[in-house]
């Protein structure tokens, strides 16, 4: 049981809330099972339909002469992501028993097998199926290179993107992942990341700054020392992308409660939606303070802000806490998308501001709650952050050294979409 | 042979072809994707922090190529229908016209006009 | 159990069909109230998207200029609608025993607890948790106020919209909820709105009305007598909207079945689905014959006029009576929508035709069943009318008084994108 | 038990993996019942989300001027797919003890009744209510129909469709269904289609290729001997499409196991996914090669080429088969599509190459498995080929002999959506 | 120099094109955005119950500019592959050009056109 | 009076809108949706396996109606702000002006232009 559940259920039973059934000495039953197993599968669906939220945010909040390209590396990375992970991810991430460090199951998914012989009810004590584990876990995997589109959109190199994502997403994510939710050495001391505010988003984010510092910035976004606005193409894409994720949302932070237990999942799914709907509130309020009216983007950007900063602490936090994390994290973001744009750090959609920052602020504030020690957060944020920041900065460092990262200036001009495909995202005349 | 070239404010345009068919105006061409700038001040855009001074307006450009004798009442029809008062009203100006041509049927000159 | 699921109980019992374990004398099993819950979640994920559809129903029906302001306020209501409905709104729809006609429940969401002390498995007879319990009925409340929003699209201030959001969702909507959903008098006299014709749709109608009346049509509506179209600018839009919004169906009236019940719950979504296709036959055949060719906008239209027309009977009536009630909402919407223009009433959307028109006659198709009489319906219909279109003109007519209701004619003819928000909601030269 | 879990159940008896609680000679708990119905009620409302996905990738991959025309056509299909459905399909195909080629049950859905009296659980042996059974069958039904419609798009007359479509979903997909789903002959000889590459997607692609070929290309398409590219007028919108459809194929497919079967289900998903994002890999490679650059649109069809691929042995293949399934559709995919171009049968979406040429190799390829017969695949594929071609063939021919087929040029040059529904799709000026 | 603008059916640009690049002439700007309202009548919207008579139709504006020996070709280019023989194929207008300026190089006249 | 007609590349604008500024010329008219083709080779598409030339590409139409006086200073701001040196940089064409009227006020000729 070398699974995130270990800390749902250590949880409850600290609470002595409600006994899991799987404490109780004689395993679940065959509806449990099931039910619990129907409850990961749909959360898998959201989860995934993340996905599609992600390619639209982006699509949205940039040009339309990048659109194609955009749309291909978000369909890329989906495939990329799930079959890194049937092939090593899985593995990585949850080797069973390890030093703590660094595992590896070779027959986490057995691909070669109708039928696991580990499958079945025993898999997970009942908590959902072998298949379901994987995928669940897969769709996860996808994510952290999607966040990093986000903030090299309009100027990386579609290869060397697709490059940095075998590795970010086949290597990096799952050996950091096995840290905490592997059972490793973060989990020991007792770090909590409750659906990963640092365990995906911080490492997700980390790539997007590297990314974005080593590549810099898109031509005329900053000129004579200032910021110059490169307004995204499609409102109602954007909208479309935050609306999903915010639907995915309740699949990311629902799906690990790790099984349907009633209280304790609906609990997440209030403390999620709470601070989604406070990170609106503020940043509308912020957005309306600083820049006089009111900023759609940065409303959505309030959105996804309070949904990355309540991941880490959903269960951990009451209602209010979590209202509180929303508007904080809200308000943040507003001021964080414009400082990152005085640093003058080009990140088109925000992704260092929604997933970098929030994701800290999020880990952080599990500390509210009196089961979590500050410091254990600290140490947990710290060396997430070490490790794939520096991995980042390698990785392009190598592929910038070899193949190039950048396209060049015409290119970029011209867009990518006809350069890197030959194609154009919207066609009137015909 | 006059080329008449008008920009107008987009919600003027319905009054401007009613004023025209009036005058049995009935031929003409408009581009939507115009961008004025002018003695109308414009605005400022704010997208995510970074301002964003815009003084391109939505504006329509009219296209109308008229006979001589049908010049003053275009320009009439224009001027009166697309006038509001208020600064951004649009311009009108006026070319001469070296040659027509009616595709379809290869007229040229003045009888291709109309 | 002062919950809708009384209704439920009491109809199944009446029908003698299937005694629901909660009546047995002995409790649920945890099986049955954890699968129970992942039934009220998902119908609560279906419920949100709702709002992702209304959003973009709403922004294709409207012309471009206005699109950024549009999106801005449907994802300010959805925040608003959750946020006033954990301070105030659940305890004032479900205030426990109380006079019938007004009352309220300081402790409904205990905001700052971890895990409150009358939740787990006894909350309501295992149906779903105290959290499940909010978070749908908190998806509902926001509803209310998007039908609202669609009325009154290109013309209304933004800050006195959302003054108008925070009373009509966090007060109207859950005090007049209480008469019927929290077993106040109307619930008494026998009125039945399974899933909401009137208590969702006709009261978010009854606020269109009131202010779409206030504010009088948009510029260049109505000139000389004559019905001037005003087409909305993006029909995919509109088409991705009423599909999410059929999607969300699902869980609006699927989820208020308020058990996993499987024949109950199943049934519901047969006569919701039959009424929403049968909607669109019935609005294609009127719209073909009166307006001489099919307009898609109607066939959407229809099927959304045959889904709020279900949404009151749709555990009630056969589901030949659904298609029944589906061809005449589908029919009668076309009908009303001309009309409603021929009374100069400017609703960009069709708000008031889909949810006032529909939903009253809804309301009172629930009477074909012989379990509902003719007169408690027309009483709920009447009740909810009188106080919701008074409660809104006059909560407009204050507004409207005060900071005022309307942009400019000049901020209307630019479009509220720009004045409002000085964004715009797509770029092409940049 | 004339059902398809007749299947899932032989199936998994046969591999003594766990016995389904339904052979136990006891009967399935409520819980069970309630649970399997969930998961049943979950997979009709994703299969009902690829509806729209269908409609955003018609209207994305054809050009503005048809967009209305495409949206109306999507939504009129449900309509009448549910409706026909109701009405004849259900009993059709589901005709109970038959002669193993036509039969019919008048009595399959009770339209006049409440709740039936063969309903509960004794229905399905506890695997889904009548009610569940029936929406989830009549959301596959619509989808033959909706595949031909990309096709046949930008040239076919709006009245012709629906007439074709009527005879088409409401006789001829219920009827051929029944061969195998409803227990017919093909059934008895040991064909295999889990969920239906070739009952579902071949058949859709059967007519989509009559249509072509009737129809003939849209004018300027193949202009000198030569292929003109026709691009489609929105890249987001067809990549929303393709994600929902992906999204929809999770109970496309995870429906099809006909209960929620913990280990059985999800294994269905996780092989369903593997292909999915194969047929990605496999498209981008074999695109990359030959188009020189790599084409998104390409990239998405290879994704609907590994679903569609996987379709008919998702239960029967393992992983690693899975994901061979994807690699090879996905690469066939790209070569299909510029075959059939040269070939001068103009199809906009893909649809022959995605849902019939892939569609049969999916079913061959569960051939792999030792359970089933290559022999037995063949004659399935063949049987329903000629039938559902020879259908579509005549059906069209008479229509066009009749009231036409086909808009005029001038019609066609103009666009559907102004000639046949007196609308625009978009509209900038108003 | 003169300017030649012609407003076509956005499905003649194809053939269009075809015919001038066969006369050598490669340099041209086309508009797309552009309605037309000529002899050919227009159709009706029926947008949600309410008729809206829209007489402005898509079509394409070209720019050419040539010099005068080109003229000819440029204008039988343009009618031959232009031409359908239907109301709506469209008008061609030419101007006098004063001046012409490459932008990259700065040539101006006749040598800026080509 | 001239009107200056500009084919411009589409990331110039900003440069030629603060060059004119600068010289004081704040009316003008930008057209977006205008596609060029010239010396600039184009590029290939390749849409689902059918290559398609695409020689069109896109670019930005400037239209400014001045006096006299003011012409040569146009004229230089924009040469030398949308220069590049690269082949696609445009072409600026100068017409002769009849007439030019403010719609606003009905004001005409060298009045109404500025
Ligand atoms: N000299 C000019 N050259 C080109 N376009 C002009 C010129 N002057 C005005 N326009 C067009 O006319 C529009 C209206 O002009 P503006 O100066 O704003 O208002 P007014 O004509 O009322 O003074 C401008 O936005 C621009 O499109
Ligand atoms: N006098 C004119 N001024 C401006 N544009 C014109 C004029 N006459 C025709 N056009 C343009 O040419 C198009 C075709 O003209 P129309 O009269 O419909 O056909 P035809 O040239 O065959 O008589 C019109 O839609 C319009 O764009
Ligand atoms: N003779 C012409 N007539 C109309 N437009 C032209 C002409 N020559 C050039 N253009 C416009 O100017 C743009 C740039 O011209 P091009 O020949 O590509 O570059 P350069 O001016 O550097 O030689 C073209 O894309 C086209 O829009």
């Amino acid at each position: 049981m070398n699974k995130k559940n270990k800390y749902a259920t250590a949880f409850l039973a600290l609470l002595a809330f409600t006994p899991m059934y799987c404490l109780a000495g004689e395993g679940p039953s065959q509806e449990l099972y099931w039910l619990n197993n129907i409850w990961m599968m749909v959360a898998t669906f959201l989860v995934f339909i993340m996905h599609l939220g992600f390619a639209m945010l982006e699509t949205g909040l940039t040009r339309s002469k990048n659109t194609v390209n955009i749309l291909f590396k978000n369909t890329g990375i989906i495939a990329i992501g799930l079959l890194t992970y049937a092939f090593v991810g899985f593995g990585l991430m949850y080797p069973g028993d390890f030093n703590g460090i660094f595992g590896y199951c070779a027959s986490a998914l057995p691909l070669n097998e109708m039928f696991a012989t580990d499958a079945g009810i025993g898999y997970a004590d009942g908590c959902y199926s072998l298949w379901t584990d994987f995928l669940f876990q897969g769709m996860f995997a996808a994510t952290a290179a999607t966040i990093v589109s986000g903030a090299v959109a309009g100027r990386i190199k579609l290869g060397s993107f697709f490059i940095f994502t075998v590795l970010y997403v086949g290597f990096l994510y799952p050996w950091l992942g096995s840290w905490k939710w592997g059972g490793g050495w973060l989990d020991g001391i007792g770090f909590y990341d409750f659906a990963g505010s640092t365990l995906v988003h911080s490492v997700g984010g980390w790539g997007a700054l590297a990314g974005a510092l080593l590549l810099g910035p898109r031509i005329g976004k900053y000129v004579d020392g200032k910021v110059n606005a490169i307004p995204g193409h499609s409102m109602p894409l954007v909208t479309i992308g935050v609306f999903l994720l915010w639907l995915g949302w309740f699949g990311f932070n629902g799906g690990s409660a790790l099984s349907a237990d009633a209280d304790y999942t609906s609990f997440v799914l209030v403390t999620t939606c709470l601070a989604a709907a406070s990170g609106i509130v503020g940043s509308i309020v912020v957005s309306t303070l600083v820049q006089k009216k009111p900023d759609l983007t940065m409303a959505l950007n309030g959105c996804l802000a309070g949904l990355v900063g309540i991941t880490a602490g959903a269960d951990m936090l009451t209602p209010m806490q979590a209202i509180i994390v929303g508007l904080v994290t809200g308000a943040i973001a507003v001021v964080a998308v414009i400082g990152i744009d005085k640093a003058k750090i080009d990140d088109p959609v925000g992704a260092i501001t929604v997933h970098l920052v929030c994701g800290i602020i999020g880990t952080l504030a599990v500390a509210l709650s009196p089961d979590v020690t500050f410091k254990a957060q600290i140490i947990g944020v710290l060396s997430y952050g070490v490790v794939s920041f520096a991995f980042a900065l390698i990785l392009f460092s190598i592929i910038k050294a070899t193949i190039g990262i950048r396209v060049s200036a015409e290119e970029e001009t011209v867009g990518l979409d006809v350069t890197e495909h030959a194609m154009s995202s919207y066609t009137s005349v015909s | 042979m006059k080329l008449i070239i008008a920009y107008i404010q987009p919600v003027a345009l319905k009054a401007v072809k009613t004023a025209l068919f009036e005058k049995e105006i009935y031929k003409m061409s408009v581009m939507t994707d115009v961008l004025g700038c002018g003695q109308q001040k414009g605005y400022h855009e704010n997208y995510r922090g970074a301002a964003k001074e815009v003084n391109l307006l939505s504006k329509l450009r009219i296209e109308i190529a008229v006979n001589e004798d049908h010049l003053q009442d275009t320009l009439d029809a224009i001027t009166g229908a697309a006038r509001s008062g208020k600064i951004g009203d649009g311009k009108i100006f006026v070319l001469d016209l070296g040659q027509c041509i009616r595709i379809r049927t290869g007229e040229t000159g003045e009888d291709a006009i109309g």
